[in-house]
């Protein structure tokens, strides 16, 4: 029987006010087994925790319930706490009575009335808990960076300054994302080219950095400090080790009808292509959709151009096993499609631009060497309407519920730089509302507005035509109450952006969750935003939410800095709540090997004492208890009930169970 | 048939094939036939008995026997050998301690059914063809042999043996069997009489643990119901719950597993139509995740060890129709 | 000696059952026969007897003994016996009536068993004579005449009558209070009796002969060579001494429903491996002990200990209804090629 | 209603006494404060907590003593649920059970040898105290004892203040391995009986784990004694502790009723199955 | 389907740590309101739940088991969820076959974003089984509260 104490928190009064704290601490000092039971303030106050440990040595107790907040919240400080006085971390349980009682009940009565309930459940359970001590698995002194745009390139120049290994496995022929699509940053206006293009040649000559490029993660195992990657180097049909960037063949290759992704598909490259000049690394990639060779066999003009002999077309996709301590999640975003927006007319008119093709029409290395031309017809357009919060903060199916952050301050930035660079044009912004919180945000918004003549509207854009040439933009001004006609030469939309929709299966892979709108969950909204709820998997950048580019290098750094943290260890403290099988009734039948997702469990052939001093040779299953996470699949399998879950047994499980219907 | 079988069982004796051989053993009656291990050509000789009362599945026995000094025979009929494989699959038997005798089957016949058809005191049944003659202490009767199969006989699943060494007989095809009639029959019910129904059948459960000592799926170590530290042993039926309890959680553990060997059902000294719970599972999983045979093969993953991405849900249980009681 | 028509059977029921609850086997839902509380349209079954036997009736499968509510340090002891009617079981075979006289000599001896012994004060048994005793009895090597069972009231059936008689001064009482039973001669059965000893006679098992079991020593044939091969196909399950009319092992047991503790008694089976299971093992490891226990309680221990009297009264409930077909007519067989 | 003896008394634990790393000593009195019940020495008692389970326990104390205490050793569920207890606690008790040792026929007048193992002092330990109160009835005591350690020796304090002390009794002490403080007998109990060399006029009263009495028997047999003078005490899974449960029968005979006292030459009857 | 008066059901809701239990602590967060007639047992994985678990609630008198886990493809050991939807797709089956109401099971997937969800669904859960009433077909009548 064990010595049972019982902590009841008030948690100021979000506890208090709905349920009768002296009361549950007296009803509960009645259950069998509690020799002591008070009630207190705080809990998690420093008082709080040292009358815990105080009533631990007093009362000599071998359990401890605390009912309190969740125990996603405390349980780790509680468990900290009774380990000082000498307590078992794993002789501890919490009675949820705040999330799962206080917060959602009105009425004192049964408020506490549950709390009663919730604490004998987590008493019952004390009596059955047993002191659990975890193993210890080794750390592999390397990290795998998901994603080479500005977030994974900060996060893998930070952990590899701190002296460790980082790979980049990037999807593209170059890193560097997003990020050197654009033209000028907010609310700085300098050159993004100019402040990335180093970071990006750093990572490519950092010694501990590893540059996968035009690459994808394929499979990945393990846990924690133990992650077995399989990488897939998508066949770029060039020798990576031969080619010198010289771009000869990207000059030479006859095929010139290939929408140039880059440029967003505003003008052409060849199949034999380097994204752009600064590309990281600076090696040419056949693109295999066009390139004649490939599809017909006939051409090969690139390979006899190419001095260097870095052509190989017979190159397949290679794959790389590598292993690594951690994985930080960086695949960023992209702006939603918007072939569901018709009222603008986007597939209609290719005047009517989203705001990355804007960038690329504005920039000097795009499409028009950095002159605004309408792509219509290369004038010079006069009147620009730009539509605000294109599939952002929308209800309906065709967009995204929530706000897509950077598109306020990007508009300005467009609007700003039109009329710095073409004072002669109009520029009209439709908005729902303009959200400037951020250093220097505000100020940058309302330089459009006062010093720059930016035409902002509050009101929304309810269609556009094209007709004769001109865009006819039809919007309500809400704040003028009335309807407004705009004849436009171009409409540019803030389309929502979304995760990178290799995220999905991506998170699939790493067991890291999602929300519904497949930005990866952080293991605490607040506390912990640049971690995965799973261990070992961090987050760097948009994966995880709309940001922008400071607010991403500063998750990126963060991230490296909890990776670091990780690497730094020599071995990590596993999880004690382990299955552990109880040989004398496995019957070997491979059951739980088959639903371990870990590979955790293994078989042996043992000896055991039959009746009348026989020995039985048997097989039995056996635990990793370094790989084994303790989801408890197993335990449902086994048929005999021989294996069982450390922490969740099926008795504590079911005494939890009794206490509640009781 | 009877006399192929002894004459094997003595060859592989003699030629040191194997050192024993598991069969039936005759009785005090015809029909009473024991399964039995025979070490030496005398046993054979005097008591090795197959006959239409031969129904015992033998692969269970081989758990212990396989793992004894030397090899053993074992005679299997279609049915037997799933179970056999099934064993196999779970790592169970050791194969190369066993030397499977595969037989040919035409349904066994059930002395229960015999009874039923009002023959007390019977001392002796003859099979011609597709009639029994049945003696009596009371007179002779003629029954049809079909009206007094084992129910896993008249609804049989497949006449295919799929592991043996040597088979006696022809190999036979799995078959279109309406074996899921009644399972369907009862699911065209309403709840309510669905309810009805299994509290009338499991009340006349006295727990002697008959369906579960047979079983071959329920071959475990220890028995969760056996055991203290489970928190669920239970060996009465203190309440109907018991009953429920013991037969869910027995159909679950075996989900998947069992093979519809029927010997539940068979043993059943209350006559409860156990089969019908373990059908029940095999229906759905066919249903639901694509035809399924456990023991017929020993490669494919047993549908509770397994998923696929767009499995049904839950709530098609609620979904599939039907008055909610 | 009384009688009615075998028509109005149902009127002798309605007639008992107005004073008492009565028990008749009837068919349950699988066809089998079962002791079944009478109430309007119960039918008398045709089978020759009960799946289980009538000690049910008696002894339950599982009885409340006393409850318990504990707090902290405090018990209280509840009072949860389930309580006992004066009842009557109709259609008692002979081989049933005989197993009462052993169940009494355990649970009627000091100390007595009360819950039994309410059961056996309340409960009075009405027998009914064989007429096609089935090719399993073998009652007789017992001297147990199923043409003539005891019991409060003995009965016998043809096809137009039942056919009455009092044994005891309970029977008389219940006799008297019947007015639906005519009165008719002694003789009226003794047709049925000589039909019915005429099939007895012939029944396979008559010729079992136990004799050598009383004249042999415990020691050897506890330690004959035979139980391993009689053991060795059986399951281990507790059909047998759930059906046996004369088995009355149980277990004690505690549930404890979150408010009270209730113990209760059950059947238990020296069939089962944690039967003798204690903290260090158990002193039957394997099913050859568990098996030999059943049948040298039936063969030897308890006649050693009740006057020579077996533990067995050849109900052949076993002979049919156990899985491999294992039973004591074949291990007394078995047992007996060993013996001198 | 009829009280039937299934149903057991309350009874509370008064004092606990820690004796060994695995064995502790519980004194039972009724709720009324007074003893249950009477007993011989070798009799037993079920002891129960409900919804723990029952089991069956040697009386410790003497008769003659106005309680029940029971020595009882941490080994399965009931067991460590009574070692967890506090005093104060209520428990439910019934018996006493079995035929116990024949203090006032076979064994009066004659010279007593006890020889115990660990836990197996516990129910001799009744016959010793009970031999000592009616200390005249008895020829010569001799007690030998041994244990795994000194710590292992149960309720040490006693056997040395009280019987080391006591005219009459010769306490012959043993432990299995050397060890620090101990400056009495090494060794395990059948050598040292043998060693001492008893006379063959005493009557014995053994009991001890199964290996203990198997040898310790052997020498004694060696040293001239006969079976019939050997009484052992037996222990057996048992429910009911009433001779109907069916349980505990050693071949015809019950522990729980017809023993748990047997003569060794009673016992050579029976089937060896305990 | 009669309405036993002041029926308070007893219901368990058995929460996976990672997503359904994160969902239950963001409905409290969130303030929303749902009846305190669940409790919640927190458990690693939906595949933690044993069927004895369910079985053994409705022994002990509970009227009503849910199990929440993550949804499909976001089990936080990868493939927990698949399981636990077979073997209670299976059981939830069974039971109905054995004439057990269908309504007093039921398994949803509850993210650890959807608070909102998880009040929901346990509003919606307990009105049901008010409709179904006690739960008398898989009760053991020995814990019967009376």
């Amino acid at each position: 029987m064990q010595r049972i104490g019982v902590f009841v928190c008030w948690c100021g009064s979000n506890i208090a006010a709905t349920v009768d704290v002296e009361k549950v601490s007296q009803v509960l000092a009645q259950e069998p087994g509690v020799v002591f039971s008070t009630n207190y303030q705080y809990m998690c106050s420093q008082a709080g925790q040292e009358m815990i440990q105080e009533s631990i040595h007093k009362y000599q107790l071998t359990g401890v319930v605390i009912c309190s907040c969740s125990p996603r919240m405390h349980e780790a400080t509680f468990r900290k706490t009774c380990e000082k006085a000498g307590l078992n971390a794993h002789m501890v349980e919490i009675a949820n009575i705040r999330e799962q009682c206080s917060w959602i009940h009105k009425d004192m009565a049964t408020g506490t009335e549950k709390a009663v309930i919730l604490g004998r459940a987590a008493i019952a359970k004390v009596h059955l808990n047993a002191p659990l001590t975890a193993g210890q698995s080794p750390v592999k002194k390397r990290a795998l960076v998901i994603g080479g745009g500005i977030a994974g390139i900060q996060t893998a120049l930070d952990i590899a300054d701190a002296g460790f290994d980082v790979d980049i496995v990037e999807k593209q022929p170059t890193i560097g994302g997003k990020m050197t699509q654009i033209d000028k940053t907010f609310p700085t206006l300098d050159c993004a080219a100019c402040i990335l293009t180093p970071k990006m040649v750093d990572a490519a000559q950092h010694e501990k950095i590893h540059i996968y490029s035009y690459a994808e993660v394929e499979k990945v195992k393990g846990f924690v400090g133990n992650f077995q990657v399989t990488i897939k180097k998508k066949a770029r049909y060039v020798d990576e080790t031969k080619c010198t960037g010289c771009g000869l063949c990207t000059e030479k290759c006859p095929q010139k009808k290939v929408p140039n992704a880059f440029n967003l598909g505003l003008d052409n490259r060849r199949a034999i292509y380097i994204p752009f000049a600064q590309a990281v690394p600076k090696i040419a990639t056949i693109d295999a959709d066009y390139c004649t060779m490939l599809k017909s066999g006939k051409c090969g003009v690139c390979s006899k151009v190419c001095t260097a002999g870095a052509i190989d077309y017979k190159q397949t996709d290679t794959y790389i096993e590598e292993e690594y301590g951690a994985i930080v999640v960086a695949t960023g975003f992209n702006p939603i499609k918007l072939d569901k927006y018709d009222e603008f007319a986007y597939s209609q008119s290719p005047d009517v631009v989203t705001s990355l093709e804007f960038e690329r029409l504005m920039n000097a290395a795009g499409p028009t060497g950095g002159t605004l031309l309408r792509p219509s017809d290369g004038a010079h357009p006069h009147t620009i309407v730009f539509v605000q919060c294109v599939g952002s903060r929308c209800d309906d199916e065709k967009g995204k519920p929530y706000c897509s952050k950077i598109c306020c301050m990007y508009t300005a930035k467009h609007a700003m730089l039109c009329r710095e660079k073409y004072p002669d044009t109009d520029v009209y912004v439709f908005y729902i509302d303009v959200r400037t919180p951020g250093k220097n945000f505000d100020e940058f918004y309302r330089r459009a507005v006062e010093e720059y003549g930016v035409h902002y509207i509050k009101g929304m854009v309810g269609k556009v035509v094209p007709q004769d040439g001109k865009l006819k933009v039809q919007a309500s001004d809400l704040l003028g109450g009335s309807q407004l006609h705009i004849e436009a030469d171009m409409v540019v939309l803030a389309a929502a952006i979304e995760p990178d929709e290799t995220a999905r299966p991506l998170a699939t892979m790493l067991t890291a969750s999602m929300d519904t709108n497949d930005f990866f969950t952080e293991a605490h909204p607040k506390l912990r935003p640049v971690e995965s709820p799973t261990a070992g998997i961090f987050l760097s950048g948009a994966c995880q939410g709309p940001k922008d580019i400071p607010e991403t290098v500063a998750q990126a750094s963060a991230a490296a800095a909890k990776v670091i943290g990780l690497l730094c260890k020599d071995s990590l403290t596993c999880n004690p709540c382990t299955a552990q099988p109880d040989e004398l009734m496995c019957n070997g039948c491979s059951s739980c090997e088959k639903v371990c997702p870990y590979g955790a469990i293994t078989y042996a052939d043992k000896e055991f004492r039959g009746p009348n001093r026989t020995t039985l040779l048997r097989r039995v299953a056996q635990v990793n208890p370094a790989v084994c996470q303790g989801c408890g699949a197993c335990t449902v399998a086994c048929p005999s009930g021989a294996m069982d879950l450390k922490g969740f047994s099926n008795q504590q499980i079911m005494a939890e169970v009794d206490a509640i219907c009781r | 048939m009877q006399k192929r079988l002894k004459e094997k069982a003595l060859e592989l004796l003699s030629n040191c094939t194997v050192t024993r051989v598991l069969g039936w053993k005759t009785g005090e009656f015809f029909y009473d036939l024991t399964p039995a291990v025979f070490e030496t050509a005398e046993e054979v000789e005097k008591e090795f008995v197959y006959s239409g009362f031969s129904g015992a599945n033998l692969s269970k026995y081989l758990i212990q026997e396989s793992r004894k000094q030397g090899k053993v025979a074992v005679f299997l009929k279609p049915c037997d050998s799933y179970s056999f494989q099934q064993l196999l699959k779970e790592h169970r038997i050791l194969r190369e301690n066993v030397y499977v005798v595969g037989i040919s089957c035409n349904g066994l016949l059930d002395m229960e059914k015999i009874r039923a058809q009002g023959c007390e005191g019977v001392t002796a049944v003859t099979e011609d063809g597709d009639t029994l003659t049945v003696d009596t202490l009371y007179g002779t009767t003629k029954l049809s042999r079909n009206d007094c199969l084992l129910e896993r006989c008249a609804v049989c699943k497949s006449k295919k043996i799929v592991a043996f060494d040597e088979l006696i007989g022809e190999q036979g095809e799995e078959l279109e069997s309406n074996r899921f009639d009644r399972v369907a029959e009862l699911e065209a019910m309403t709840p309510e009489e669905r309810f009805a129904f299994w509290r009338e059948e499991l009340s006349r459960c006295i727990r002697c643990n008959a369906c579960r000592n047979v079983c071959p799926a329920c071959s475990c170590e220890k028995c969760v119901f056996d055991n203290e530290k489970s928190g669920v042993r239970n060996k009465a039926i203190a309440d109907s719950f018991e009953e429920n309890l013991f037969h869910i959680i027995r159909a679950f553990h075996v989900a998947g597993r069992c093979t519809d060997c029927g010997e539940c059902s068979r043993v059943c000294p209350q006559n409860i139509p156990l089969h019908l719970l373990n059908r029940k599972f095999i229906k759905d999983i066919n249903e639901f995740y694509g035809v399924y045979q456990a023991g017929a093969d020993m490669d494919t993953k047993s549908p509770l060890t397994d998923f696929t991405l767009d499995d049904c849900e839950p709530s098609i249980v609620h979904e599939r129709g039907g008055v909610q009681g | 000696m009384k009688r009615i028509a075998v028509e109005n059977l149902q009127s002798l029921f309605a007639a008992v059952s107005a004073k008492k609850q009565l028990y008749i086997p009837a068919d349950d839902s699988a066809g089998q026969a079962k002791f079944t509380l009478w109430s309007e349209g119960t039918v008398l079954t045709e089978k020759l007897n009960t799946v289980r036997s009538a000690k049910d009736l008696f002894f339950p499968q599982v009885e409340n003994l006393v409850n318990f509510k504990v707090s902290s340090k405090k018990i209280e002891i509840l009072e949860n016996r389930d309580s006992s009617e004066p009842f009557v079981v109709f259609g008692v075979r002979a081989c049933d009536c005989r197993s009462f006289d052993i169940l009494d000599t355990v649970f009627l001896s000091d100390p007595v068993d009360t819950y039994y012994q309410s059961r056996r004060e309340n409960g009075l048994v009405i027998t009914l004579a064989c007429n096609r005793p089935a090719e399993t009895c073998f009652c007789g090597v017992f001297g147990i005449d199923a043409s003539d069972p005891a019991g409060d009231v003995t009965c016998w059936m043809d096809k137009a009558y039942l056919y009455w008689r009092a044994n005891t001064e309970r029977g008389q009482e219940l006799t008297k209070s019947l007015s639906v039973l005519e009165d008719c001669d002694e003789s009226s059965v003794d047709a049925i009796r000589e039909a019915s000893k005429q099939i007895l006679q012939k029944l396979p098992l008559n010729d079992l002969d136990l004799t050598d079991f009383r004249e042999n020593k415990l020691l050897d044939v506890f330690n004959d060579s035979a139980w391993g091969e009689l053991s060795e196909s059986c399951l281990g399950c507790g059909t047998c001494t759930f059906v046996c009319p004369t088995c009355q092992c149980y277990d004690v047991q505690d549930f404890d429903n979150g408010r009270e503790v209730r113990r209760f008694r059950c059947w238990d089976s020296c069939m089962y491996s944690d039967f003798t299971m204690m903290a260090h093992g158990t002193n039957r490891p394997t099913q050859k002990e568990r098996f030999r226990q059943r049948f040298m309680h039936k063969l030897v221990y308890y006649p050693n200990n009740n006057n020579g009297v077996f533990g067995c009264v050849g109900c052949g409930r076993c002979l049919q209804k156990c899985p491999i077909h294992m039973n004591i007519v074949k291990v007394t067989k078995k047992l007996k090629e060993g013996m001198v | 209603m009829r009280q039937d003896p299934l149903i057991p008394m309350l009874g509370e634990v008064t004092a606990i006494r820690t004796d060994t790393p695995d064995v502790k000593t519980f004194r039972v009195m009724g709720v009324d404060g007074e003893k249950p019940f009477v007993h011989i020495p070798g009799q037993c008692a079920m002891l129960s907590m409900p919804g723990v389970g029952e089991a069956l326990f040697s009386i410790t104390s003497s008769p003659t003593e106005p309680y029940l205490d029971f020595s009882i050793k941490k080994c399965g569920c009931v067991t460590s649920w009574l070692h967890a207890m506090e005093v104060g606690q209520q428990i439910t008790i019934r018996g006493p059970y079995g035929n116990g040792f024949p203090v006032d026929t076979e064994l009066a007048g004659r010279d007593l040898l006890f020889i115990a193992g660990g836990i197996g002092l516990a129910p001799l330990h009744s016959v010793i105290n009970y031999c000592r109160h009616y200390r005249d009835r008895y020829g010569k005591i001799d007690i030998v004892y041994g244990s795994r350690s000194k710590d292992d020796l149960v309720d040490f304090p006693e056997i040395e203040n009280e019987w080391c002390k006591e005219a009459g009794i010769n306490v012959h002490l043993t432990i299995d391995n050397p060890q620090e403080g101990w400056d009495g007998h090494v060794g395990f109990v059948p050598n040292f009986v043998k060693e001492l060399a008893f006379d063959t006029n005493k009557t014995v009263l053994m009991c001890g784990p199964p290996i203990m009495i198997k040898f310790t028997l052997a020498g004694l047999l060696e040293l001239g004694f006969s079976r019939e003078q050997v009484y052992t005490t037996m222990e057996l899974r048992m429910k009911c502790a009433l001779g109907k449960c069916g349980r505990c029968n050693i071949g015809d005979k019950y522990v729980c009723k017809d023993g748990p006292v047997f003569r060794l030459d009673q016992l050579d009857e029976l089937p060896d199955e305990y | 389907m009669s309405v036993t008066e002041n029926f308070k059901p007893t219901i368990v809701a058995f929460c996976c740590n990672w997503c359904s239990y994160a969902g239950a602590d963001l409905s409290g967060t969130n303030r929303l309101q749902y009846p305190a007639n669940v409790k919640i047992i927190r458990i690693p994985c939906s595949c933690r739940l044993n069927p004895m678990f369910v079985l053994r609630a409705f022994q002990k008198g509970a009227d009503g088991v849910i199990l929440c886990g993550c949804h499909p493809g976001d089990c936080h050991y990868t493939t927990g969820n698949y399981y636990a939807r077979r073997r209670m797709t299976l059981l939830f089956s069974l039971l109905d076959f054995m004439g057990i109401e269908r309504g007093r099971t039921r398994v949803e997937w509850v993210s650890a974003a959807e608070g909102a969800k998880f009040a929901a669904t346990m509003n919606e859960f307990t009105e049901t089984i008010m409709k179904l009433g006690p739960n008398r077909r898989l009760e053991d009548l020995r814990c019967r509260k009376d």
